[in-house]
């Protein structure tokens, strides 16, 4: 009965927000263009003035040639992600962080420890396969960031999840969890560092001193390759951290 | 239509809290919003016809019919964050299981009117 | 003397009494003593200096005639009460903060008279209440000082309203131009928030209830001050409210009873309605204290009718019963400090024939209700007649009534604590008490002479008044050099003591040259031929007017309806916790969507 | 000069370096905050951009005269409460951090989903915190609720993204976007509504803040303060930006703003009134003070505003200190149980009057001074009815607070004097050095009411709306 | 105001006193032959007063000869502003509310020496005159307030002179009849006569606030009711029934007055007092007040009728 009652309950909130919401924006029809102040718009606008007229001229050789791109990073995501809003990244980290931290504060009380879960050999044969295989893809897609789809979280998650098959493939596995918290101090740390050599040199802060480089090449886009490097090293222990701990419960007699 | 959808997945998520005391559940139904926002946030940002924000070597006819790079950094943001809410509402959830050996809010005093 | 020297002093003195307490608390005391006696002093003699304006940082002071004469009585109340500090330190719990609060609020209620502005008026008033609440809660009852607070915080928050309310009419808040401008509804609303305060200070009917309670279980040395004197704190803002708030000038084309606005009329007849409500209950009280309290609601009924009539004579009786009840009230009430100083209670009915352990205090008592119950020769008479006087002269029989009724009620209640205190058989316990000392009597004393001067001579007490009626534009009373000249009769209060004196001789001289009585005991008395053997139960104190109680002892308390707005109030928050808080998330979700809908659906309205 | 965002960066950086050296990590958290305190007196003022990129493409920060308040209460009171409670931190000094950079840059960001990063931040550490309580049930509600709240303010940026294009307060607040896109319709409210709902839960705006009783009730001597004076303040300086830049565009939202605020602070108080617990009673009086601030903010009278926040800010520290304290020493915080706790107590009780007092708005104390200019400011705007509302719940106020003091100092049976042979038996409640921090403040509370002209200007320049002492003096 | 004013104001005690207590006497008889007895001698109560002023007598403590002399000395203050056909002690000074006030020192000292005393009958006789005073005095108070407002005056002899000159129907008795029958009940009240002498009925309370007085005391407090009952008929006569032009005339009218309501309160049982209270707040506080409203409303019966 209760359910029956929340539910219209619902769906009239539902229906009475929709209509009002659809009254701000239209819910079933999209733009044809950009909102030209948004700042994917300016990277574009920034990055090469190409039209509908001249794109021909233009024509294959943007990439791998141009140099004029504001953070010279093919990804725009990437270079929205960790240049133009690398502040909100820097806040986004932090909350990672802090998760973290709580789940070790949380979790990590006193009193004797025990793993779940179970496995047997062929798991851990196949687990021990596979581990390298995702931990190097992960570090491919943070070092990619800037030219590929991907960057810091995915690869730092996959590498996380790397950690999570040996967890699970094998119960005795455990791990030296100082390194990673390390490892995870010191990649925010230099984030910071890094943001603060940008007030240093450019008078902003995060802002993006060194050369863009080519667009394309691995090398290029400036600081955005190095930040994502160290997000997704930081994210990646800080999943690992957590996952850690998770693993763990306190017996209780 | 998507963002239909996805402010409807919004009010699942909100029945989901609304209408479940299992702790675990109402993480569920919190998730699931989040979901809900950032399909409507990544619809926000969708193009007719539009590209994935990348430059590439491939033909591509206008650079103004890229999506909107934006809105994908914020869902990105909203993801991540999204995950450490979760994270810690878990441990919550393990917390009052330990200490009240239930993960049903509502065979739980909580202390409310004492 | 300059004000500011005054309210340093007074401040530095204050400060200081609480540290000389830490060491010596009568010493502490009697800095209280010396700081109130140099405020009276120093005030007394700022007559000179009338009409000067000056600021104390973003105080703001104005030197008015009216402000004196308040201050000056409040002070006498005050000086004359800190006689009793010292010898009631080891009864205090904090006897520091005691002497502190006390010069505190005294100094607050100098400010107050002189405030320019509303603002200072407004700080300084809520000064006194809330260090005068600290002092309240070191008597007999915690509860006390709760009511207290919280009536007159509905008083004070009113005031605030109104004050603002103007502020946003006229833009000022100098207290002549603050009001000026105001009319209609706003006018009305003004007028009534504004005198709230008052008329929770004075006591009037529907805020009377802190009266009893506070009066009645603040600290003995405390109840004086609080009876004779910050109750006259809300005459004060009665006055302001006929005067500043030209009440008799905006209301003037509205519909009027007897002459007088109906607004006005309105408050004459709450004030008429508290002197019977005072008079009534002052009669069934059975704590000497309590009683006195009840009698100081309905004085503060003759007192709020007196200045709310704004004439040239009942306007004059209002003013002259404020000090006639200051003196009185605090002498009455000093005297049953000093029976309980020695006693150790002030309930009546274990009290009895303390006249022949403390003649003086009986003989102060014995003053200060003839003068309170309005008979010559003392001062209370003179300011009753003005009252009925100018009740005549307008013929307000309503008023008039209730006057009458107070004023004859008057005398039962004010008998009962003579007869049950100091009247009848001692009691055994109380066989060995002494009289106080001296120093404890002399105040008594001094307010005993005041009030015969003020029944004797009053025209010296009514020049001032005269004066304070020019300044506020309505024409003074007219005095012959003893005499006190209305429309309709005169008084020579001189001559009226004479010949009562003539009287009182004869009967003297008659009553000695007849031969001399021979002295018997109290418990030798005409006992139906019953032996008696107890001296408590020969004394027929208690339940002293059972018959005419039994008449409204159904009659409903005003306390009680406090009570259940509180409990309302409470109620309301219980619902707003099991409404709106819990540990299970979906009490908050629901609550969002459901403002959600109304918002969305009312919004899209808009 | 120092570029604001270290404000940010510095907690930041300290907080993961504190990761590498866990056992150090209580003094990098001292030394974290007093460099905040510190840097605070020699920041740059005006806006900065993130990456040096044109304004609304990158973040802005905006230290306005404004903020620089906000960032003054903020640090400040951090910085006394942990010298107070510094035992109490325990393991949460790399939260305390991060809670500390979370609130600098909820006040200090111009950008709507950065302020959404920043009030998460803020968020999780809150949640983290309350874990001291020892009741998950309770911090598990305020995580769900809070991360609601998230969600709908989320929605509501993203509209006003999908409308305007850009996230930058300033820019959307701008006569550009008025002329292009009309926020004042009645109709088009439902993204500042969002927005609003997802604040409020944080503001804890009554229905919205269904967690502050459980997570306030059980907060200790370290959380309770932090809660309802550092977090409070922080929130509602982030409120008033947002209300100042958007919420002026529609008079609709602001209606349902002041309704909401109006309901709050009366139903608090009359909640407060019912309490015998005394952290209850202080919550749910904070309860009421943050409705009535989101009162004058959505006014725009927002010296009157700030007035509140720091006055609430500094009474509330001291009294749920005060409090906390005694519910350590006795056990017990219900205060018919604690008669007469303040009689050997002297100086800390007066600290706790004098907060109490400032609070029920009564003279001489900084409470009256915000008092009447909340009064002056609605009147000034014509306004009388909430004046009304408000005078009368301070009367039931006032009420609870003098009935609080009243029991803790004068212990004693009805219709005897009050004795200290009826007072709870003497503890210690707080090392002297502790009771002097406590003291000195309560004097400052005491010298902000007797010269607010000083008060006033410093915090003058900390809002918009200039208005001292000597406009309300009569006589000029 | 010279010694002269004292001389008469002496002489003016001294007549009243042989004039009442000769009245007094009389009265008795005519009392006596209402309850068909033969009653004593017209000079019993001289004999009375003179013997119990020589019998010696006992005193319980200071108070309570002080309170006899104060009662004495104010009724004796009250009589001297009493005006006696125009004629004043001391002119200008028969202010109505002086007189009705002075007249409570009286009954003050009165109740604080019975109180004195410690016996309980005096304190209860105290409590109930106190409680019959409430009683009576609000309603012919509410009348009299009206009999100033009307006439702009509040000095005995001014009122009764302006009823004066245009016969019997001049008496404000018959211009305000409601307040005459008012003023009647009253001044029964007021005199301590039947129904309404519960004060001191004797049978039940010993006689109440008397009871522990003998000799001198006693004596004094014969005096004292002499001059009460003096000045409370007189107040009656000189408000409702015009005083008296000339001397005989007042004292003629004056014994008519008095010997009437004796009659009346002859035949009368005895009210409780709270029945007594009961009584004069339902009949005589409404006419009083109904009264009140017509002279001030319509000024009827300030002007004669015709």
């Amino acid at each position: 009965m209760r359910k029956i009652f929340t539910a219209l309950f619902v769906v009239f909130f539902g229906i009475v927000l929709l209509l009002g919401i659809s009254r701000t924006i239209p819910l079933t029809k999209y733009e044809d263009k950009i909102v030209p102040t948004s700042a994917g718009g300016a990277f574009i606008e920034k990055k090469v003035n190409i039209t509908t007229e001249n794109y021909k001229d233009y024509k294959d050789v943007i990439f791998g040639e141009t140099r004029d791109a504001e953070t010279g990073s093919a990804n725009m995501v990437t270079s929205v992600v960790v240049n133009y809003r690398a502040f909100d990244t820097l806040g986004e980290i932090t909350v990672l962080f802090l998760a973290a931290v709580g789940v070790s504060l949380l979790m990590g009380g006193s009193g004797k420890k025990k793993r779940l879960g179970k496995s047997g050999f062929i798991l851990k044969t196949a687990a021990g396969i596979l581990f390298p295989v995702m931990l190097i893809t992960g570090i491919y897609i943070f070092t990619h960031g800037h030219l590929t789809p991907g960057g810091g979280f995915p690869g730092g998650s996959m590498i996380a999840s790397s950690f999570l098959l040996l967890y699970l493939a094998d119960e005795k596995f455990e791990l030296k969890l100082k390194g990673f918290k390390v490892a995870e101090g010191v990649a925010g740390t230099l984030f910071i560092v890094i943001g603060a050599v940008g007030l240093m040199a450019g008078g902003y802060f995060l802002m993006n001193f060194l050369p863009t480089g080519t667009v394309g090449n691995l090398f290029s886009a400036g600081i955005v390759p190095i930040i994502y490097v160290l997000i997704g090293l930081k994210v990646g222990s800080e999943i690992t951290g957590v996952l850690s701990d998770m693993m763990t419960v306190e017996v209780h007699e | 239509m998507i963002r239909l959808a996805s402010l409807i997945l919004i009010l699942i998520g909100l029945y989901g809290v609304f209408s479940t005391r299992n702790v675990i559940k109402i993480l569920v139904g919190v998730n699931i919003m989040e979901l809900g926002v950032n399909i409507f946030i990544i619809s926000i940002g969708f193009v007719n016809g539009g590209l994935a924000p990348i430059l590439t070597s491939g033909s591509f006819s206008s650079a103004l019919n890229f999506v909107d790079p934006l809105a994908q950094a914020i869902v990105l943001t909203s993801i991540v964050i999204g995950l450490g809410i979760t994270t810690l509402g878990l441990v919550f959830a393990r917390k009052i299981h330990v200490n009240y050996g239930t993960y049903d809010l509502s065979k739980i005093g909580g202390g409310s009117d004492d | 003397m300059n004000l500011t020297i005054i309210l340093a002093v007074t401040l530095v003195l204050a400060a200081a009494s609480f540290f000389i307490t830490r060491y010596n608390k009568m010493s502490g005391g009697f800095t209280t003593v010396l700081s109130s006696l140099f405020a009276l002093v120093a005030l007394f003699m700022m007559r000179g200096s009338i009409g000067e304006d000056f600021s104390i940082f973003y105080f703001n002071f104005s030197i008015t005639t009216v402000g004196w004469y308040f201050s000056v009585v409040m002070l006498i109340a005050y000086s004359m009460t800190s006689f009793f500090n010292p010898f009631w330190m080891e009864k205090m719990m904090y006897p520091g903060s005691y002497n502190f609060l006390y010069l505190l609020s005294m100094a607050g209620t100098i400010g107050m008279f002189f405030a320019k502005d509303f603002i200072t008026l407004f700080i300084f008033w809520e000064t006194v209440v809330w260090s005068s609440t600290f002092i309240i809660q070191l008597g007999k009852s915690r509860k006390a000082s709760y009511i207290y607070y919280v009536v007159s915080a509905i008083g004070s928050m009113g005031t605030l309203f109104a004050i603002m309310l103007a502020y946003s009419v006229s833009g000022t808040f100098v207290i002549s131009e603050a009001f000026a401008g105001l009319s209609g509804g706003v006018a009305i609303a003004v007028f009534f928030t504004f005198i709230l305060s008052g008329l929770a200070k004075i006591g009037i009917f529907p805020f009377h209830v802190w009266l009893p309670e506070a009066h009645g279980s603040a600290p003995h040395t405390f109840s004086p001050v609080l009876s004779g004197g910050l109750v006259k704190m809300g005459a004060f803002i009665a006055f302001l409210s006929v005067t500043a708030f030209p009440a008799y000038d905006i209301f003037a084309d509205m519909f009027k009873i007897m002459g007088k606005p109906f607004p006005i009329y309105f408050l004459m007849f709450l004030g008429a309605i508290s002197i019977i409500v005072g008079t009534l209950m002052a009669i069934k009280q059975e704590d000497a204290k309590r009683l006195l309290a009840y009698s100081s609601v309905a004085n503060g009924g003759y007192i709020l009718i007196g200045i709310l009539m704004m004439d040239q004579v009942g306007f004059a009786g209002g003013m002259m019963h404020l000090i006639n009840h200051a003196v009185a009230s605090a002498a009455a009430f000093l005297a049953i400090a000093a029976v309980a100083y020695r006693t150790g209670t002030t309930k009546m009915s274990e009290m009895g024939g303390m006249i022949h352990r403390m003649p003086v205090t009986y003989l102060v008592y014995l003053i200060a209700i003839i003068s309170m119950a309005g008979i010559p020769p003392m001062g209370g008479f003179v300011s009753k007649w003005l009252i009925f006087q100018g009740l005549a002269k307008d013929g307000m029989l309503f008023l008039a009534a209730a006057a009458f009724f107070g004023s004859i009620g008057s005398f039962m209640y004010v008998f009962r604590p003579l007869s049950a205190v100091f009247l009848g058989q001692t009691f055994t316990r109380d066989l060995k008490k002494k009289e106080v000392g001296f120093f404890m009597m002399f105040p008594m004393i001094i307010l005993t002479l005041l009030s015969l001067l003020t029944g004797v001579f009053p025209n010296i007490f009514l020049r001032v008044i005269a004066e304070i009626q020019t300044s506020v534009g309505i024409d003074p009373i007219t005095l012959a050099n003893r005499t006190i000249l209305t429309s309709n009769g005169y008084l020579d209060a001189f001559r009226v003591f004479i010949v009562f004196g003539f009287g009182f001789a004869i009967a003297f001289v008659l009553f000695v040259v007849r031969r001399k009585s021979r002295k018997v005991e109290l418990m030798d008395t005409f006992t139906s031929a019953e032996f008696i053997h107890t001296r408590e139960l020969l004394h027929y104190s208690s339940k002293f007017y059972a018959p005419f109680e039994r008449l409204y002892d159904k009659a409903p308390d005003t306390l009680t309806a406090y009570k259940k707005l509180a409990v309302k109030v409470g109620e309301l928050g219980g619902m707003v916790e099991s409404l709106f808080y819990g540990h299970k998330p979906e009490k908050t979700v629901f609550w969002m969507m459901a403002v959600g809908i109304i918002v969305i659906l009312i919004g899209g309205v808009v | 000069m120092i570029n604001p965002v270290f404000m940010i960066a510095i907690p930041l950086g300290l907080a993961f370096i504190s990761l590498i050296f866990k056992k150090a990590s209580k003094w990098i958290l001292v030394a974290g905050v007093t460099i905040n305190v510190v840097m605070l007196f020699l920041l740059e003022w005006g806006s900065v951009a993130m990456g040096g990129f044109r304004i609304p493409y990158g973040i802005q920060l905006m230290l306005s005269s404004y903020s620089f308040t906000g960032l003054a209460v903020v640090n400040i009171m951090f910085f006394v409460i942990l010298l107070i409670s510094f035992d109490k931190v325990e393991k949460n000094s790399v939260v305390l951090l991060t809670a500390l950079a979370g609130m600098n840059g909820m006040i200090l960001t111009m950008d709507l989903f950065n302020l959404f990063v920043f009030m998460e931040i803020t968020a999780i550490s809150a949640y983290i915190l309350s874990m001291k309580g020892k009741k998950p049930e309770h911090s598990f509600n305020y995580l769900v609720l809070g991360s609601i709240g998230g969600v709908i303010f989320l929605l509501g940026t993203i509209i006003f993204y999908a409308q305007t294009g850009t996230l930058n307060m300033a820019i959307i607040s701008s006569p550009v976007q008025q002329s292009a896109f009309d926020f004042s319709s009645a109709t088009l409210f439902i993204p500042f509504f969002l927005i609003f709902a997802g604040m409020a839960v944080e503001a804890k705006l009554i229905p919205f803040g269904g967690w502050v009783k459980g997570v306030y009730g059980n907060a200790d001597r370290l959380t309770g303060p932090l809660f309802s004076s550092v977090y409070a303040a922080a929130i509602l300086f982030a409120m008033g930006r947002v209300f100042g830049e958007l919420f002026v565009l529609n008079e609709t939202i602001v209606i349902i703003v002041v309704i909401t605020g109006l309901i709050t602070f009366a139903f608090g108080e009359a909640a407060a009134f019912r309490q015998t617990k005394m952290r209850r009673i202080l919550l749910f009086s904070s309860i009421g003070q943050s409705g009535l601030a989101v009162i004058m903010l959505a006014l725009g009278f927002y010296f009157p505003a700030v007035l509140l926040i720091v006055n609430n800010a500094l009474s509330k520290f001291i009294m749920f200190t005060i409090t906390g304290k005694l519910q350590e020493s006795y056990g017990t915080e219900n205060y018919k149980e604690l008669k007469g706790a303040f009689y050997k107590n002297k100086m800390t009780g007066v600290a706790f009057s004098i907060a109490a007092l400032s609070m029920a708005g009564l003279p001489l104390f900084f409470g009256f001074y915000a008092k009447l200019n909340v009064l002056t400011a609605l009147f000034g705007g014509g306004n009388w009815f909430i004046p009304a509302v408000i005078l009368i719940f301070a009367i039931v106020e006032g009420a609870y607070f003098i009935r609080l003091l009243i029991s803790l100092w004068a212990p004693g049976k009805e219709g005897e004097y009050a004795d200290a042979k009826h007072a709870v038996e003497t503890r210690k409640l707080f090392k002297p050095i502790s009771v002097a921090i406590i003291f000195m403040l309560s004097l400052v509370i005491l010298a902000a009411g007797l010269f607010p002209d000083f008060a006033g200007k410093t915090i003058t320049s900390g809002a918009k709306a200039p208005f001292t002492m000597s406009q309300l003096k009569g006589g000029e | 105001m010279n010694v002269m004013n004292f001389v008469y104001g002496f002489i003016v005690l001294v007549c009243v006193f042989i004039f009442q207590t000769t009245l007094t006497g009389l009265n008795r008889k005519v009392t006596a032959r209402l309850q068909k007895r033969y009653g004593a001698r017209w000079y019993q109560q001289f004999l009375d007063i003179f013997k119990a002023l020589r019998k010696d007598s006992t005193s319980h403590g200071w108070v309570f000869d002080f309170g006899v002399i104060m009662a004495l000395g104010g009724i004796m203050a009250t009589v001297i502003f009493i005006p006696v056909a125009g004629f004043q002690a001391f002119p200008g000074l028969d202010n109505v509310f002086v007189i009705s006030y002075l007249l409570a020192v009286g009954m003050l000292g009165m109740a604080m020496s019975a109180a004195g005393s410690g016996n309980p009958w005096a304190s209860i006789g105290v409590a109930r005159a106190l409680t019959n005073m409430l009683a009576y005095d609000v309603p012919l108070m509410i009348v009299i307030f009206t009999m100033i407002f009307a006439f702009d005056s509040s000095s005995l002899s001014e009122i009764s002179a302006m009823q004066q000159g245009m016969g019997i129907l001049g008496w404000n008795a018959i211009r305000m009849p409601l307040g005459g029958i008012v003023a009647i009940i009253a001044l029964l009240g007021m005199l301590g006569k039947k129904p309404f002498d519960s004060f001191i009925a004797p049978a039940e309370i010993a006689s109440g606030p008397m009871v522990e007085y003998g000799g001198k005391h006693l004596g004094f407090m014969f005096i004292l009711h002499e001059f009460m009952t003096f000045i409370e008929v007189s107040i009656i006569l000189a408000l409702f029934f015009g005083g008296g032009a000339t001397i005989w005339e007042y004292l003629l009218k004056y014994a008519i007055l008095y010997t009437f309501t004796n009659i009346i309160s002859g035949v009368m049982p005895r009210f409780k007092i709270d029945q007594a209270v009961k009584y004069f707040f339902k009949l005589p506080l409404a006419m009083a007040i109904i009264q009140g409203l017509v002279v001030i409303f319509t000024g009827l019966g300030v002007t004669l009728w015709f």
